[in-house]
């Protein structure tokens, strides 16, 4: 019955191309590595991950040497006669009941300490994001800031960060490979996770996933992170503390569009303010940037300087960090008239955009009109990287593609199909009542994008 | 009804007591349930401290004496005492285990140390 | 066919291997069907400790009245509503189950000693199995009434299934007591059944026997839910 | 001592008339007989998760894959793990636990016949109840633990997870049947002789695995109880809106969930415990400690449930107390492993087919046991749990553990209940392809997990470093498929034309390998006396071992019929079917509830007078003709 098997050579001949496949992988990056101690929680991770990679790796050895060689050396032979009947050993059953609670013991010790250590309390100076899962996108707020944004999360480095988990609807759960273990949005419960990017790490972007399966699009409910200096986080946290403020036509109003805003937690008043006057801006329909938010109520404090704009450049992500843009494509059969993208007019859009169904899900902070809270916050859309989820990068195109129809772009997205003559694929209603044409559209885009 | 009919005629050899048992059982079984609702209405006993450890006491009191009895299984065979003892303890150790996991004991404990 | 079996294993056989003779031979010389609701029983120790155990994670958990053992007001609508649970209703039930059990061991008595002579009025009470059969029957059914009774005034103070996790909780744990009584009851017709039409003999005494086993342990698990459920508050 | 003086004799045709026939197969009451027909059903739906699988794999072959929409792939890998778990594997040991505990134990059938039939044709009638949907693609969609709230009626309003949770009910009524049927038997049925501590290891694992159907089903069907009555009668235990705590279905779950899998694997275990000393031609080594680890095996089972549940936030008290737990079961399981190398030790291996499998189980369930205990570690889990390194541990513990040890099974038995060998040849092809395969297939899965892929995604992006881990993971399952084909076809042609098997042709120790293959119907023309563990080694005195015996020298005695021999047979009966198929009527209803109350209530009304009616009639028909 032994002799020389085909199929037993076949898999020798396969093991080895799986071999040599395996090492030609080893010279690959991997970005979403879990084994990267990019804060003390990941090492902490990474430090009991070691030993349990080495213990394990010993006992396979162990165990698959043992058993090759048992089945080697005992193989039948013509003269073998009937072999010795021996019915067990208590010695030896001892020893291999007591060698396994020993190594077991090595592992357990270094656990129980490690799951007490990451799960006390976070630093009460922690910086606070509470994290609100949604089928299939982010929100992310930060109250020390007054911060509400979507799918991009900013993060200083060097500074703990403790997440407030929470879920709008489903489970899902928060993952940064790269930065530590996951942690469950569990409805009505609160969940926290917490760690400090490293001190000396260099600006990066990370991507982040949905790890808890919640409907159809669970695989486009990613997010992105960026770990910054702390001067880059403040610069951030400034801007988007601020109203949107859209630069219209004229390149002079780009500097009003930067203009002062306040800083810290009194931002509330101020918001309203600057609502009311894009409120004008957008009954007026003209520039309203004439009375630039440097109106101020008292209660605020001015800034003096007026505080630089920093979102994670662009040009760094596609140098260093490819794979933080999405690659998704669009889906075939979606069709849009490109041509009309460069012709989009950020005023029009603003119209359009504020007379359309947009509003009633979606909030830009700075448009009267704009107070929907099913959807992302749309204030400094401009500002990300990505859009639906981390699902497409944020140029025109996609986010053309995506207005005119979403769920066709992200299965399940309850986000509405807009575009004139298209089909909801869940309805299968063809969209032709209050629908946007092409050319709308792009003047929407424009105007989206103009939400820095 | 029978699957297998075989051995009924052994069924009578398992003692089982006789009535005078049974209705003592059930008086038993009356007043500690009188004693149960009545502790209910009393303030002093339903504030303290004592009621819910005494109310499960009582009804597991009651709980062994109908299964001992009324069950007969203080006189069966061995194995069924384990058939049925053994699932009991897995549940009431699931049920204990289930309480604590979802009570705010289980955070605080954890934050504690 | 004897060549199967091992030489020794004929001279050894001792009575119970019925060799051949297609007579039941049980391993312990019990009756399979006891066995069998023994380890039925068993499992629905983990039916009901998952039941339990919800109902007593749920309690105290619900955002909105109505309540077991409290009053509530709607903050909404002002409407008031009483504290849920009628104790002495429950008790009341909770006596007429424990008297169905009693009943049912008189009935399995009853059948265990259908042969011996019954001298006096007494014996011959103690002796009947319909009489006890029925007792149970109709406290079993009593219970079933003032389970009813119970869950349609709940309904009309404004406690339903749909209302809240109490609601939910309570109604599926008693509930699924009641199904299990139910079911106790059509077995227990049956059994009557059985015994108009043939008359139930000590042979059947097993038969009675696993329903009644059945019957008990409905009242042990309302023994628990009677405490746990209705006087912890 | 102890030895078999003879063969037993044979008889070309020892089937009477009556057993053959579509009837006689759906009026069956003989344990071998619906043996097979779980072993076929079982198997059927193996191939059909397979195929399932093949889709997951195909779309995953590459970033972005087209050829599954989002909402299909979601079906198919609900629909995978669901077959799988519920459909493939639990009744290819149901399979094995009909064919052979009655066997080991000496026993004619089990203790309630005509309730085995009946749990049989609940399964088949629930397993196409809940596979059916997927042909109009509204299968279910939730997972295969359907975590709410995504499978309530708020999130999940469609029919498609209503077919999983009355699917997942009435499968769970057919496994609890057969739990309290076989502890029964198991308890009961036992042949003179044969003690607790002599019963073979494969009785002592189903024994232990009955323990585990029977104390965890019931809280996974409350759990399931719970969902349906929110999706069907508007309840609140898993509502949001009204406080609910998505949490307790997932330990309701899990309470049932991680006992299931030890349901899954113990039966293999078994197996190979009974394989292994056959083909090394030795006893199993540390029978009692196998036996005591099986139970703690088992006993331990229902105290890990919450390492499925590190990432919750249970707090660091209940996530530690897990943690030791779920290591704790890595000792037994650790024996168990090592005794059977043990056993190995000092034998004379023989590689057969049979014995490659099990042997393969030792070494490829390690590989699973290890990466388990990785797991059991909280903080490790949190950057392991929801990735593929999650897929990769079950499926070696699954495919590796389950699947090799029931392969190995089959092909050790097959003989004694078709009459016929398999072929060793194809056998072969079947057991490299395969083995070669399932590595391809889920050890790269250990990489993309851990280098970030989450699981139950459709689709991933190109530049993640996980294309190539994927293309592996697909094209090892194009060669596992090529291995089930190869496994599919010996059994096709050795069922039809194998050679013939005589009652013992591997020289086996136990009691089942007494009687001719394939057994008559009543097993045991006498009952035997049991006076070993291995009743037909003779492993004490001075004697030889008896050897495996040939066709050859059995093909011409003459098996007795039972009735020649004045053994009293169970009559076959119609009535388990017509119950199951009322019970399956009854909950079908609900399914129309929502577009007619009265429809909804009428059929589940008319299946529960159906099935009460089908039991009393069942009931009133004694199992034996009187004699
Ligand atoms: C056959 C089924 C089966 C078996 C037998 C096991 C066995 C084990 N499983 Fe597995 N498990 C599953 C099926 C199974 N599992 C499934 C299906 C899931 C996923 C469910 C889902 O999410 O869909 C899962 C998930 C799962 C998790 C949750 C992972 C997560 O989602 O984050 C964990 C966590 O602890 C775990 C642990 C273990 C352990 C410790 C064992 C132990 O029993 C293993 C013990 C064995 C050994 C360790 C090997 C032999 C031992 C030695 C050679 C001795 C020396 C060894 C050491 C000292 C380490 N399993
Ligand atoms: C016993 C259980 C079991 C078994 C045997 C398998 C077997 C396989 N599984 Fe399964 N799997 C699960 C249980 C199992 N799985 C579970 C529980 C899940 C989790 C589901 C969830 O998340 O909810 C899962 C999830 C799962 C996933 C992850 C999906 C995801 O998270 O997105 C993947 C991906 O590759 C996968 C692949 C496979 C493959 C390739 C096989 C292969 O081994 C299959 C091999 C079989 C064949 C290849 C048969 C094909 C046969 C033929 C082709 C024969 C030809 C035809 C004729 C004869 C007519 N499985
Ligand atoms: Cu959110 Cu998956
Ligand atoms: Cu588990």
């Amino acid at each position: 019955m032994v002799g020389t098997f085909r199929p037993r050579r076949l898999v020798a001949v396969a093991l080895l191309g799986a071999l040599a496949l395996g090492l030609a992988a080893c010279g690959e990056t991997y970005p979403n590595s879990t084994f990267n101690p990019n804060t003390e929680y990941n090492a902490a991770i990474d430090a009991l991950w070691d030993r349990l990679l080495f213990l394990g790796t010993a006992v396979f050895v162990v165990v698959e040497v043992a058993l090759v060689y048992t089945i080697f050396r005992y193989r039948r032979r013509p003269d073998g006669g009937i072999p010795k009947q021996v019915h067990g050993n208590t010695a030896l059953e001892i020893a291999w009941t007591a060698i396994p609670a020993v190594i077991l013991i090595f592992v357990a010790i270094p656990t129980v300490r490690t799951i007490f250590k990451t799960q006390a309390k976070a630093a009460p100076d922690a910086l606070q994001v509470e994290v609100i899962g949604h089928q299939w996108w982010w929100e992310f707020k930060y109250p020390q800031y007054g911060i509400t944004t979507a799918n991009e999360l900013y993060l200083p480095n060097g500074r703990t960060v403790n997440f407030q988990l929470k879920t709008f609807d489903v489970l899902h759960s928060f993952w940064i490979p790269q930065l530590g273990g996951k942690r469950d949005l569990i409805s009505n419960r609160t969940n926290f996770l917490w760690f400090t990017p490293n001190k000396d790490l260099p600006s990066s972007a990370w991507n982040g996933f949905c790890a808890e399966f919640c409907g159809p699009s669970h695989a486009n409910m990613k997010f992105r992170v960026y770990t910054v200096s702390p001067d880059e986080f403040d610069q951030w946290q400034k801007h988007q503390a601020r109203p949107a403020v859209f630069p219209l036509a004229s390149p002079d109003s780009t500097a009003s569009a930067v203009a002062p805003a306040p800083t810290g937690a009194g931002s509330a008043p101020v918001l309203q303010v600057a609502a009311a006057q894009r409120d004008t801006a957008l009954l007026t329909a003209t520039p309203a940037t004439a009375t630039p938010a440097t109106a101020t109520p008292a209660s605020a404090t001015p800034v003096s300087a007026t505080p630089v704009a920093y979102t994670f450049p662009m040009e760094r992500i596609e140098r260093e960090f490819p794979h933080v843009i999405p690659k998704t494509p669009i889906p075939v059969g979606l069709k849009f008239d490109e041509s009309t993208l460069p012709n989009g007019d950020p005023t029009r859009g603003m119209q359009i955009y504020s007379r359309s169904s947009c509003i009633g899900c979606h909030v830009v902070s700075g448009n009267r009109m704009s107070m929907g809270n099913i959807g992302p916050s749309l204030t400094h859309i401009g500002a990300r990287h990505t859009i639906a989820g981390g699902l497409y990068p944020n140029d025109a195109k996609h986010l053309a593609y995506w207005l005119k129809n979403a769920p066709h772009m992200k299965p399940g997205s309850i986000m509405p199909t807009l575009g004139k003559g298209e089909t909801d694929p869940k309805t299968k209603m063809v969209m032709n009542v209050g629908a946007l044409t092409d050319a709308e559209i792009s003047d929407i885009v424009a105007y989206l994008l103009a939400l820095k | 009804m029978a699957e297998n009919v075989q051995a009924s005629g052994q069924a009578h050899d398992d003692y089982h007591p006789g009535w005078p048992t049974y209705w003592k059982v059930a008086l038993f079984l009356t007043v500690v349930t009188a004693i149960e609702v009545s502790a209910y209405y009393i303030p002093a006993w339903e504030t303290s401290w004592i009621y819910v450890p005494s109310m499960l006491i009582m009804s597991g009191i009651k709980f062994v004496v109908v299964v001992a009895f009324y069950m007969h299984l203080k006189y069966e065979h061995k194995l069924f005492r384990a058939l049925f003892t053994g699932p009991l303890i897995i549940a009431s150790v699931t049920l204990i285990g289930l309480l604590f996991l979802f009570s705010k004991l289980a955070i605080k404990l954890g934050l504690l140390s | 066919m004897t060549a199967t079996t091992n030489p020794q294993a004929a001279a050894h056989g001792d009575g119970h291997a019925h060799g051949g003779g297609g007579g039941h031979y049980t391993t312990l010389g019990l009756d399979n069907r006891k066995v069998a609701i023994w380890t039925f029983i068993g499992s629905e120790c983990m039916l009901f400790a998952s039941l339990i155990s919800t109902y007593l994670i749920y309690k105290g958990k619900s955002p909105e009245g109505p309540y077991p053992a409290e009053a509530w007001t709607n903050p909404a609508t002002g409407e008031t509503f009483p504290a849920i649970l009628n104790i002495p209703v429950t008790s009341a039930s909770t006596f007429v189950l424990l008297m169905s059990s009693l009943a049912m061991v008189l009935a399995l008595s009853a059948v265990q000693n259908r042969n011996l002579p019954k001298h006096t009025t007494w014996d011959r009470i103690l002796g009947s199995s319909k009489l006890w059969l029925w007792t149970t029957c109709l406290l079993g059914i009593g219970f079933l009434g003032f389970q009813a009774y119970e869950f349609t005034s709940f309904i009309h103070e404004g406690l339903t299934m749909r209302t809240n996790l109490f609601g939910s909780s309570f109604f599926t744990l008693t509930g699924f007591h009641g199904a299990h009584v139910t079911a106790g009851v059509i077995w227990l017709f049956t059994l009557l059944a059985i015994d108009y039409k043939r008359g139930l003999r000590p042979e059947d005494a097993t038969t009675v026997d696993i329903c009644a086993l059945y019957w008990h342990f409905v009242d042990v698990v309302w023994i628990a839910i009677f405490t746990l459920v209705y006087l912890i508050k | 001592m102890a030895t078999l003086a003879a063969a037993p004799p044979y008889t070309e045709s020892h089937t009477e008339p009556s057993n053959s026939g579509i009837w006689s197969w759906l009026t069956t009451v003989d344990h071998k007989r619906i043996g097979v027909l779980y072993l076929i059903s079982a198997l059927f739906f193996f191939v059909f998760g397979g195929l399932e699988a093949g889709l997951l794999r195909a779309q995953l072959a590459t970033p972005n894959g087209t050829i599954l929409s989002a909402d299909l792939y979601n079906q198919m890998f609900t629909m995978h793990g669901t077959t799988m778990i519920f459909l493939a594997v639990m009744p290819l040991s149901a399979a094995f636990f009909n064919l052979l505990i009655p066997l080991q134990i000496g026993a004619r059938d089990v203790a309630f016949p005509r309730l085995n039939a009946f749990s049989y044709w609940v399964f088949l009638l629930g397993a196409l109840f809940i596979t059916f949907p997927i042909f109009f693609q509204i299968a279910p969609d939730g997972g295969w633990f359907g975590y709410a709230p995504l499978s309530t009626k708020a999130y999940s309003p469609a029919i498609n997870m209503d077919f999983w949770v009355l699917g997942l009910q009435i499968l769970g009524i057919s496994s609890l049947a057969a739990g309290f049927n076989f502890i029964t038997t198991i308890i009961n049925m036992r042949a003179p002789g044969m003690t607790l501590m002599r019963m073979p290891i494969f009785t002592w694992a189903s024994f232990v695995v009955q323990f585990l159907v029977v104390l965890a089903f019931p809280v996974i069907t409350i759990a399931l109880v719970f969902l349906q009555f929110d999706r069907f009668f508007g309840t609140n235990f898993y509502t949001i809106a009204k406080g609910a705590d998505p949490l307790l279905w997932q330990h309701l779950f899990w309470v049932f969930g991680h006992p299931e899998v030890y349901i899954l694997i113990l039966p293999a275990f078994g197996l190979v415990s009974e394989v292994l000393p056959t083909f090394s031609r030795k006893p199993l080594f540390g029978y009692p400690v196998m036996v005591y680890s099986t139970i703690l095996i088992g006993f331990l089972g229902f105290g890990v449930w919450a390492h499925h549940m590190f990432s919750v936030g249970m707090g660091a008290i209940a996530d530690a107390v897990f943690a030791l737990t779920t290591m704790l079961i890595a000792v037994p399981t650790g024996v168990k492993i090592f005794n059977w190398i043990a056993t190995l030790w000092g034998g004379q291996i023989r590689f057969t087919v049979a014995m490659k499998f099990a042997i393969a189980l030792v070494g490829m369930f390690t590989v699973g046991g290890i990466s388990g205990v990785m797991h059991s570690s909280p903080p490790a889990d949190l950057q392991q749990t929801d990735t593929y390194f999650v897929v990769a541990h079950f499926h070696y513990v699954l495919v590796g553990g389950s699947m090799f040890g029931l392969f190995a099974g089959l092909y050790y038995y097959f003989p004694k209940f078709t009459g016929r060998m398999m072929s060793e040849k194809l056998g072969n092809w079947h057991f490299w392809v395969f083995l070669l395969g399932m590595n391809l297939t889920f050890f790269p899965m250990h990489f993309s997990g851990l280098l970030g892929m989450p699981r139950r995604i459709y689709q991933y992006d190109s530049g993640q470093g996980l294309e190539l881990f994927n293309m592996l993971s697909s094209v090892g399952y194009v060669i596992q498929a090529i291995g089930v084909l190869f496994g599919v076809i010996n059994m096709w042609m050795s069922w039809r034309s194998g050679a013939r098997a005589s009652s013992n042709p591997w020289g086996a120790p136990t009691l089942e390998w007494t009687i001719p293959s394939p057994p008559p119907e009543y097993n045991f023309a006498e009952i035997p006396t049991v006076k070993s563990r291995y009743p037909l080694w003779n492993v004490k005195g001075g004697d030889t071992l008896v050897h495996e015996t040939t066709w050859e020298e059995e093909k011409n005695t003459r098996i007795p019929t039972s009735r020649e021999l004045g053994i009293v047979m169970p009559n076959p009966s119609i009535w388990p079917l017509i119950t199951a198929a009322g019970i399956i009527c009854m909950f079908a209803g609900l399914l129309f509830l929502e577009s007619s109350t009265m429809l909804g209530v009428g059929i589940t009304l008319t299946g529960a007078l159906w099935w009460i009616g089908a039991l009393y009639k069942w009931l009133l028909t004694p199992l034996e003709d009187h004699h």
